[in-house]
């Protein structure tokens, strides 16, 4: 999200997921779309199946590969330089959108100070893919008018994540394939809220609608409506929690339907902060690993179970509604949080949802316009300012909110953790199809048909350990160990093995590398440098 | 497995290999190329469709779902010889009924049946089109046409 | 273009039959069948025994089945002798007499083609002979008398002359104009007129077209395309290079049945002859021109026959018809403008060119022009292929032309059109042989198919033989097709075993009507109509069935009863021994009886009894 | 497009060009049934129980394939068309088991509510009949292919929507069936994703959700529409509910997201929420951090024990020394809720969420 925000003024999928199936061109780029975004991943597929092209880079063999016009099996962590390759033979061959460059961006001859040392033959070097298909994908997108990018954790969940994103706004920008219908530059999010959860603010610098926290003028407004005094040093993010709780700063945390114990990455860490807090109150539906360190645990309503909104990752605001009572004495979130204000001597009351949404929707511009009753039908796609407003659609035209749209060269640096004799193979991690998070491992059906971990390996690294799917194999990083069955298959090139966050039976970020993007403050899971050994 | 019918896997699994060389990138190559695959096979093994699907790119379903549908292509292992008799007009006028009953009964097999020591394969065919010779039936790639029962002993006394 | 001709001119020099005598076998499907390769062999043998300098060659089918193996002998000069039922045994004999002697063996000849020569006596003259003076040969006339695999043959006997001058003289339009004017209708059944046909295909927006010869020929009792393809296969590749002409396409299939592997064998034998001397390709004749042949075997599904289904075939998916409009004229092959035509119809085109339209137009009917290939079999004298001039009686073709019933027994009725026609009884001989008068008594024309029947055939039994197969073709996409072929089936197997009930004939009927008016595709709207026929024509034999428990035609197993009449029977015990149920039992030399509920009235002691002391009621 | 304009039922009734006769019908209230025909999948054509009659066409041309033409005039309802969809269901019927009472399909079955219509009993032919084994051996679907009357749908949402293939007609005939590759089950074909749109558009009881077997009737069942967690693409559901608990998930036709298809986890995947896993009441740690031995408590314990501790560590340590990780799964609301709680109850603006894309 940062890298559009620095490019764009603002960060969310450009375009609609409708849009996709009269897409031309798609560039997939880090994302296992049919297994992460089922349903977008169906599109995409009916897009290829009516004879649009898939342009897909990812290291793995994954689905979309077999629908794909191009497949670019790249070395894991340098995104960077492939987008930078893409970019120089765009340029070089003229494909580049004059008109839209003068018009709508800055920066472009910083962009070409830093493409023109990328030539396809040096970007093959680093990427390890051939440069006849680096040609061939550029050639391909700069062409065609209805070219979109889409990509998700692949390329944001690396030290260079934000810079990953910013190159991809650059290529689109200098291609002209933004600010339009059938376009853009389009994160699919991973978690059914996650969209919803950032334009609400809960992030540490901004309230909702992405108004900033250290803006004065903001924070009266805030202030006044709440009828309180208001912090203005913007607050920490998650892996500055987790080091200052280590460091016993942090002396409290309240989480609400997170599990960082095991999603975050190198856990170890993380298990040692939350150990190290005087008081851990938790939220949730099951005892998560997180939950194991809490002082109270307070029991959350599950989505069938009360009422409210979720935004898509389109920007798509939608109801939830409540089809089944809370289970035993759970109550909905929202009013355990009222209840705790109260007591906190802070009279917080709301009668139903509908009137949080209100509150919150005359705070925020960008929903100011919403209200269940207009939510009704097929919700609505921020910014939607206005009750008479349609939603929009799709996202920049004509300008963007920052004004001209950045052009910024961005050199590739490799990834934090290289793999090197001791630690010879290449571990990227991910989401399967039958898990979400940890609550399908509470589902009787998807557990039944997948209860546990089958790592990825290549038949190379099973021919090397003489393992066959279905054996366990103890995988090793720098940081800890754990066993796992392994399925053997040519879905992973030799040296780069693949495992799900699902399993806290073998919980791979006990492997993962803490080392973060600077700006976003993501993770690396999607290189970490391991060995393999026999299962003792 | 022993080194002769390993050696015999390998051989047919390239001629499959020269088979689907041959018509890459030749629309509509499916069933001919099921077709030169049972030549080589004798039947149509499952593993050998699967491969024909990858290659061509084609799902499997739709391969199987082909090679269910043409009664030429045939899924399990049959005979040396083939017998195909004609169940046509011409021929069924002409008793081509009373033929193939006399044949099953010298052979002790049922209709898309093989004999136990894998000699014959006993199938029918909806007309050969040599209705003017009815009744007839091929062995191979003979006809044999004006059958009667009392001729089919000798006929198959020959393979 | 001009090579082409002086190449004709030479060939044609040389082809008058040279100064030594040949021999000729007819080595169709049913010419081997019959085996004609053993005579062939005999033949070689007999002319390396004597030392001989005698050209020994092939041909394919000329028309006389029931007469194969035949063979031809031609003397330098001399009229060629057809000789029908030959032998290994008969090869020595008509060696000795015919070739070395110069005496034909009058007793075995058939028939004789005397062209410019005096006419041997006592051996019918060809066009005069009863089986050919009714024949009007055009797509047939060089079946049988000339060598299928030899494209300097085909040219000398003018064949190309028609691509000379579509290539040379007519545009594409006036090609398609020749063709209306011959009145030409589609022989594969339908009869939609080919003229038209090739308009819309021509007319139809596409930048890629193509041509497809229909060679699925599924019919039992059908066999004409096959003679043609084996007999004729530059015929056909001609007219697919002219309609590909005139529609605009550049490329063509041949979807032939694997059943045929002889006619696959000479299609390919011959797309390489004419590829070779630059008549398919590219740049044909030089003139620019581009056309490429393919042929496709077919895997066993007579529903590819109906031409969406075999256009899914040519694209590798299973033959399941898709509903019309889009026409192929339209989509079709990959979703392009195609035309499709079957064998017979294709092979017609040469000739039309080469005579002119009108000279078609001349042959027929009013609304049936020019001739048609029928197949002749069943019980009937003369089997075989045949070509008549439209508009003939069924009488002249069955009694005229094949010379009656079989044993002369009484004729009861003929099938027309294969599983899609019906079945027409003696009232109807005298209609005219179109596809309005056909279609009007319940049969269709189709591609050709002529089933007689005599008095020992039973009309249920046919009409279940006919579902038996249509329920086994059935590709299964539509309800009524998929599920009412296998009723129908039923309700018919059902009346032949005895356990029919008299409600049954109007479930039948009813279910037909429905499936003949819903079935997606051209097999399932067409199969009730054999039902339909014999149960207009034939009812009293469906309600014998029914109601007396009895098969008037002694067919239905299930209704016969065997007995021994004791008078007759001697007490050998052949009918005891032959018996596989050991249903029949009785003392050595005195009167056996048959235990009717042993009996599974197969009939075997009925054919071993030598006294006739056993009957079938 | 132009219009045209045409007859049905002597009705006469204007639609665009290239409109199908049936949805002419349908858009004008005029019945037509239909077992092979979705608006979403390509044309197939094949049940037959859509025939009309057709002035100047012959038979009785499947109204979902033929387009309108100008002047044309339908009938949908004659005699004739009757007496075919009539037999079209007996010949259904004579292929179908007689299980209406136990089906779980029983209220909502395209077959049973036209045999009913037409009054149908499935009698007139007594012959042979399918009997292939249930397939039962994957948590999701229950396959019945005896019920199945080879519409074809499920083939084609899996071709034409999920992509995936992994069913064709094999066979043919009378003996077609629906199956993956080799007649292997689902599970073993090891291609299906269950995404189980198949057994939503299934139009009989050949495909049904397993979970929902025997737990309700259709006409028992309250439907709610809502929004999946499972993913970002906001998929909308349609919640199947009897007795307080969930008898099935389907998808809602939302035509600018979903468009009613469903992922595994969506369709199958909300039995989580019934889990005996979950906590239903507050629990307050009895052992050692970390080590998870916690005693049930009541609200008021649980609620008074947190503000306390959280005002004691305020008051201790300031407001910065509190943190709060608010949720990407909970709803807007909610968020809102929890960033407020902290900005303005602890007066901190230490909340974070994992938002990693």
């Amino acid at each position: 999200m940062a890298g559009l925000a620095i490019a764009f003024g603002s960060g969310a999928m450009t375009n609609s997921i409708a849009e996709i199936e009269h897409n031309d061109v798609l560039l997939i780029i880090g994302s296992n779309t049919t297994e992460a975004h089922p349903v977008i991943g169906q599109k995409m597929k009916q897009a290829a199946r009516r004879g649009a092209k898939l342009i897909v880079v990812d290291p793995r063999r994954i689905e979309l590969v077999e629908h794909a016009y191009l497949w670019l099996p790249i070395r894991p962590g340098t995104n960077v330089a492939l987008i930078n390759g893409l970019m120089y033979v765009i340029i070089t061959e003229g494909l580049v959108d004059k008109k839209f460059i003068e018009e709508r961006t800055e920066g472009f001859e910083n962009l070409w100070a830093v493409v023109q040392n990328y030539p396809p033959e040096r970007v093959a070097g680093i990427t390890g893919v051939p440069a006849e298909k680096i040609y061939a994908a550029a050639r391909l997108y700069a062409t065609t008018e209805r070219a979109g990018i889409f990509y998700t954790l692949g390329i944001t969940e690396h030290t260079s994540g934000t810079s990953n994103v910013m190159n991809l706004a650059n290529l689109a920008m200098i291609t002209g394939h933004v600010g339009k219908e059938f376009s853009g530059v389009n994160p699919l999010r991973g978690q059914n809220n996650v969209q919803g959860a950032c334009d609400m603010g809960a992030l540490p610098d901004v309230f909702p609608g992405y108004q900033k926290v250290a803006n004065p003028e903001v924070r009266e407004r805030f202030a006044a409506a709440w009828n309180c005094q208001l912090d203005a040093t913007p607050g920490l993010r998650i892996p500055e929690m987790i080091d200052l709780a280590a460091g016993g700063y942090i002396r409290a945390m309240y989480i609400m339907g997170e599990d960082p114990a095991l999603t975050d990455p190198d856990i170890t860490h993380v298990r040692k902060a939350l150990a190290n807090l005087d008081f851990l109150v938790m939220q949730d539906l099951f005892i998560s690993e997180t939950a194991k360190f809490a002082d109270v645990i307070l029991p959350g309503a599950s989505f069938l179970e009360k009422d409210g909104t979720f935004t898509s990752t389109e920007r798509r605001v939608q109801r939830v509604r409540r089809a089944l009572s809370p289970r035993g004495e759970c109550r909905p979130d929202w009013q355990i949080i009222c209840d705790l204000a109260a007591r906190l001597g802070y009279p917080m009351h709301y009668d139903s949802p509908e009137q949080i949404f209100a509150e919150m929707a005359s705070l925020t511009p960008s929903y100011a316009g919403m209200s269940y009753a207009r939510l009704e039908g097929n919700g609505l796609q921020w910014p939607c300012p206005t009750p008479e407003h349609p939603g929009t659609k799709f996202l920049h035209a004509g300008r963007f909110p920052r004004g001209k749209g950045l052009l910024q060269g961005i050199e590739y640096q490799p990834p934090a953790e290289l793999t090197d004799e001791e630690y010879p193979i290449l571990l990227t991690t991910g989401r399967m199809l039958y898990h979400y998070g940890i609550t399908t491992r509470h589902s009787p059906s998807l557990e039944s048909y997948r209860p546990e971990e089958l790592a990825e390996i290549n038949p190379a690294q099973a021919a090397e350990l003489g393992v066959r799917t279905g054996d366990r194999v103890t995988v090793v990083s720098r940081r800890g160990r754990l066993v796992t069955k392994v399925k053997v298959t040519d879905r992973v090139p030799p040296g780069i093995m693949f495992m799900t966050y699902h399993y806290k039976e073998s919980p791979v970020n006990i492997l993962t590398n803490a080392a973060f993007d600077p700006i976003a403050k993501t993770a690396e899971y999607k290189v970490t440098a391991v060995r393999l050994e026999p299962a003792s | 497995m022993d080194l002769g019918s390993n050696n015999d896997a390998n051989i047919k699994a390239k001629a499959l290999a020269e088979v689907l060389e041959r018509y890459a990138g030749t629309e509509g190559a499916l069933i001919p190329i099921l077709q030169e695959a049972q030549e080589i096979y004798g039947y149509l093994p499952g593993e050998v469709m699967r491969e024909i699907a990858r290659k061509l790119k084609i799902p499997f379903s739709q391969v199987y779902g082909v090679a269910t549908f043409y009664t030429q292509f045939h899924l399990k292992p049959r005979g040396r010889n083939i017998i195909r008799v004609c169940q046509g007009t011409a021929c069924h006028v002409r008793g081509g009924a009373r033929l193939l009953e006399a044949i099953s009964a010298a052979l002790g097999i049922g209709k898309n049946e093989t004999t136990a020591d894998g000699r014959f394969t006993l199938e029918t065919v909806a007309c050969l089109g040599s209705c003017g010779l009815a009744p007839v039936m091929m062995i191979n790639e003979e006809t044999y046409g004006r059958l009667a029962p009392e001729k089919i002993p000798a006929i198959l006394e020959k393979y | 273009m001009q090579d082409l001709k002086e190449w004709r001119e030479t060939l044609q020099q040389q082809s008058h039959r040279g100064d030594r005598p040949s021999l000729t076998v007819g080595m169709s499907t049913c010419g081997q069948a019959a085996g004609g390769a053993k005579v062939m062999a005999a033949l070689e043998e007999e002319i390396a025994r004597r030392g001989l300098q005698v050209d020994i060659s092939q041909t394919s089918c000329i028309g006389m089945c029931y007469a194969e193996p035949i063979v031809e002998v031609a003397l330098p000069g001399k009229p060629r002798v057809f000789y029908g039922d030959v032998t290994p045994e008969r090869v020595p004999t008509l060696v000795e007499k015919h070739v070395l002697q110069g005496e034909p063996v009058r007793e075995w000849a058939l028939i004789q083609l005397s062209g410019e020569a005096t006419p041997y006596e006592g051996i019918p003259v060809m066009p005069g002979s009863t089986y050919y003076g009714r024949q009007v040969r055009v797509v047939t006339s060089r079946l049988g008398l000339t060598n299928p695999e030899s494209l300097e043959e085909y040219i000398a006997t003018g064949g190309y002359e028609a691509l000379e001058k579509v290539l040379g003289q007519m545009t594409p339009e006036q090609v398609i104009e020749e063709i209306k004017i011959s009145g030409l209708r589609g022989r594969g059944g339908a009869g939609f007129p080919t003229g038209l046909k090739w308009s819309f295909t021509r007319q139809a927006p596409g930048d890629k077209k193509y041509v497809v010869c229909n060679a699925d020929e599924g019919d039992p009792g059908a066999f004409m395309d096959r003679s043609v393809l084996e007999g004729d296969p530059f015929s056909v590749i001609e007219g697919m290079t002219i309609a590909a002409y005139a529609i605009g396409a550049d490329e063509g299939y041949i979807y032939c049945r694997a059943e045929y592997p002889l006619a696959i064998k000479r299609l390919k034998m011959a797309i390489a002859a004419a590829g070779e001397k630059g008549l398919l390709g590219r740049d044909i004749l030089g003139t620019g021109f581009n056309f490429d042949l393919h042929i496709k075997a077919g895997a066993g599904a007579f529903v590819c026959g109906e031409e969406t289904a075999l256009l899914a075939s040519i694209e590798g998916r299973q033959g399941m018809p898709r509903v019309r409009p889009p026409f192929p004229a339209q989509q079709g092959l990959w979703g392009k403008p195609t035309n499709i035509n079957n064998v017979e119809t294709y092979a017609n085109v040469p000739f039309i060119i080469k005579n002119g339209g009108q000279w078609f137009a001349s042959m027929g009917t009013e609304k049936s022009k020019g001739t048609k290939v029928f197949c002749l079999t069943g019980k009937i004298k003369k089997t075989g292929l045949i070509e008549v001039p439209m508009g003939i009686t069924l009488r002249e073709i069955i009694f005229d032309i094949a010379g009656g019933i079989q044993d002369d027994k009484q004729f009861k009725a003929v099938q027309i059109g294969g599983p899609s026609g019906g079945c027409l009884p003696e009232d109807k001989l005298d209609l005219p042989v179109d596809y309005e008068s056909l279609t009007a008594a319940g049969a269709i024309m189709g591609s050709g198919g002529m089933v007689v029947m005599d008095e020992n055939t039973c009309m249920v039994d046919v009409a279940r033989f006919f579902l038996n197969f249509t329920q086994a073709e059935s590709c299964g996409k539509c309800t009524p097709c998929r599920e009412g072929t296998k009723r129908m089936l039923e309700i018919l197997t059902r009346i032949c075993e005895g356990e029919g009930r008299m409600e049954d004939l109007d479930t039948l009927e009813t279910l037909a009507r429905v499936v003949k008016n819903t079935a997606l595709c051209g097999l399932g709207q067409t199969c009730p109509n054999p039902i339909l026929s014999t149960l207009q024509y034939f009812r009293h034999e469906y309600e014998a069935h029914i109601k007396d428990k009895r098969c008037p035609a002694h067919v239905c197993q299930a209704l016969l009863v065997y007995t021994i009449d004791a008078g007759k029977c001697t007490g050998c015990g052949a009918c005891a021994r032959a018996c596989p149920a050991g249903a029949i039992s009785g003392e050595k030399k005195q009167p056996h009886r048959i235990d009717p509920a042993l009996c599974i009235k197969c009939g075997s002691c009925m054919e071993k009894c030598k006294f006739g002391a056993i009957s079938r009621l | 497009m132009a219009d045209v304009t045409l007859t049905i039922d002597g009705k006469r009734i204007t639609v665009p060009a290239g409109t199908t006769v049936l949805q002419a019908a349908r858009d004008n209230g005029i019945f037509i049934p239909t077992l092979c025909h979705d608006p979403k999948l390509t044309p197939w054509g094949g049940c037959r129980l859509c025939v009309v009659e057709i002035e100047g066409m012959r038979g009785l041309p499947a109204s979902c394939v033929t387009t309108v033409a100008e002047g044309m005039v339908v009938q949908t309802a004659s005699p004739q068309v009757v007496e075919a969809r009539k037999m079209m269901l007996e010949l259904l019927l004579a292929n179908h088991p007689r299980d209406c009472l136990t089906c779980s399909k029983s209220g909502a079955c395209s077959l049973q509510d036209y045999a009913y219509y037409y009054g149908v009993r499935g009698d007139k032919f007594h012959g042979e009949k399918h009997d292939y084994p249930l397939e039962d051996d994957n948590p999701f679907i229950v396959r019945d292919m005896n019920k199945c009357i080879l519409c074809g749908k499920c083939i084609r949402v899996c071709a034409e929507v999920q992509v995936n293939n992994v069913i064709d007609f094999a066979h043919r005939g009378f003996n077609t069936r629906v199956t993956p590759a080799m007649d292997l089950t689902l599970r073993e074909s090891e291609e299906c994703v269950f995404c189980g749109n198949c057994v939503q558009v299934c139009p009989v009881g050949a495909l049904a959700e397993k979970a929902s077997l025997w737990q309700g009737r259709e006409w028992e069942l309250t439907k709610v529409r809502t929004t999946c967690t499972f993913c970002g693409v906001g998929c909308n559901l349609e919640v199947s509910v009897k007795d307080d608990h969930v008898v099935r998930v389907r998808g809602y036709d939302n035509p600018l997201v979903n468009s009613g298809w469903l992922c595994v986890k969506g369709r199958f995947g909300a039995d989580f929420a019934e889990s005996p896993d979950r906590i239903t009441r507050p629990l307050i740690r009895v052992g050692e951090r970390g080590e998870g031995r916690f005693r049930e408590a009541t609200w008021d314990e649980a609620l008074d024990y947190t503000a306390r501790r959280l005002q004691e560590i305020k008051e201790q340590y300031g407001s910065r020394a509190i943190a709060a990780l608010s949720s990407a799964r909970c709803t807007n609301e909610e968020n809102y809720l929890m960033q407020k709680f902290m900005r303005a109850v602890i007066g901190t603006n230490n909340v974070d969420h994992c938002a990693r894309t």
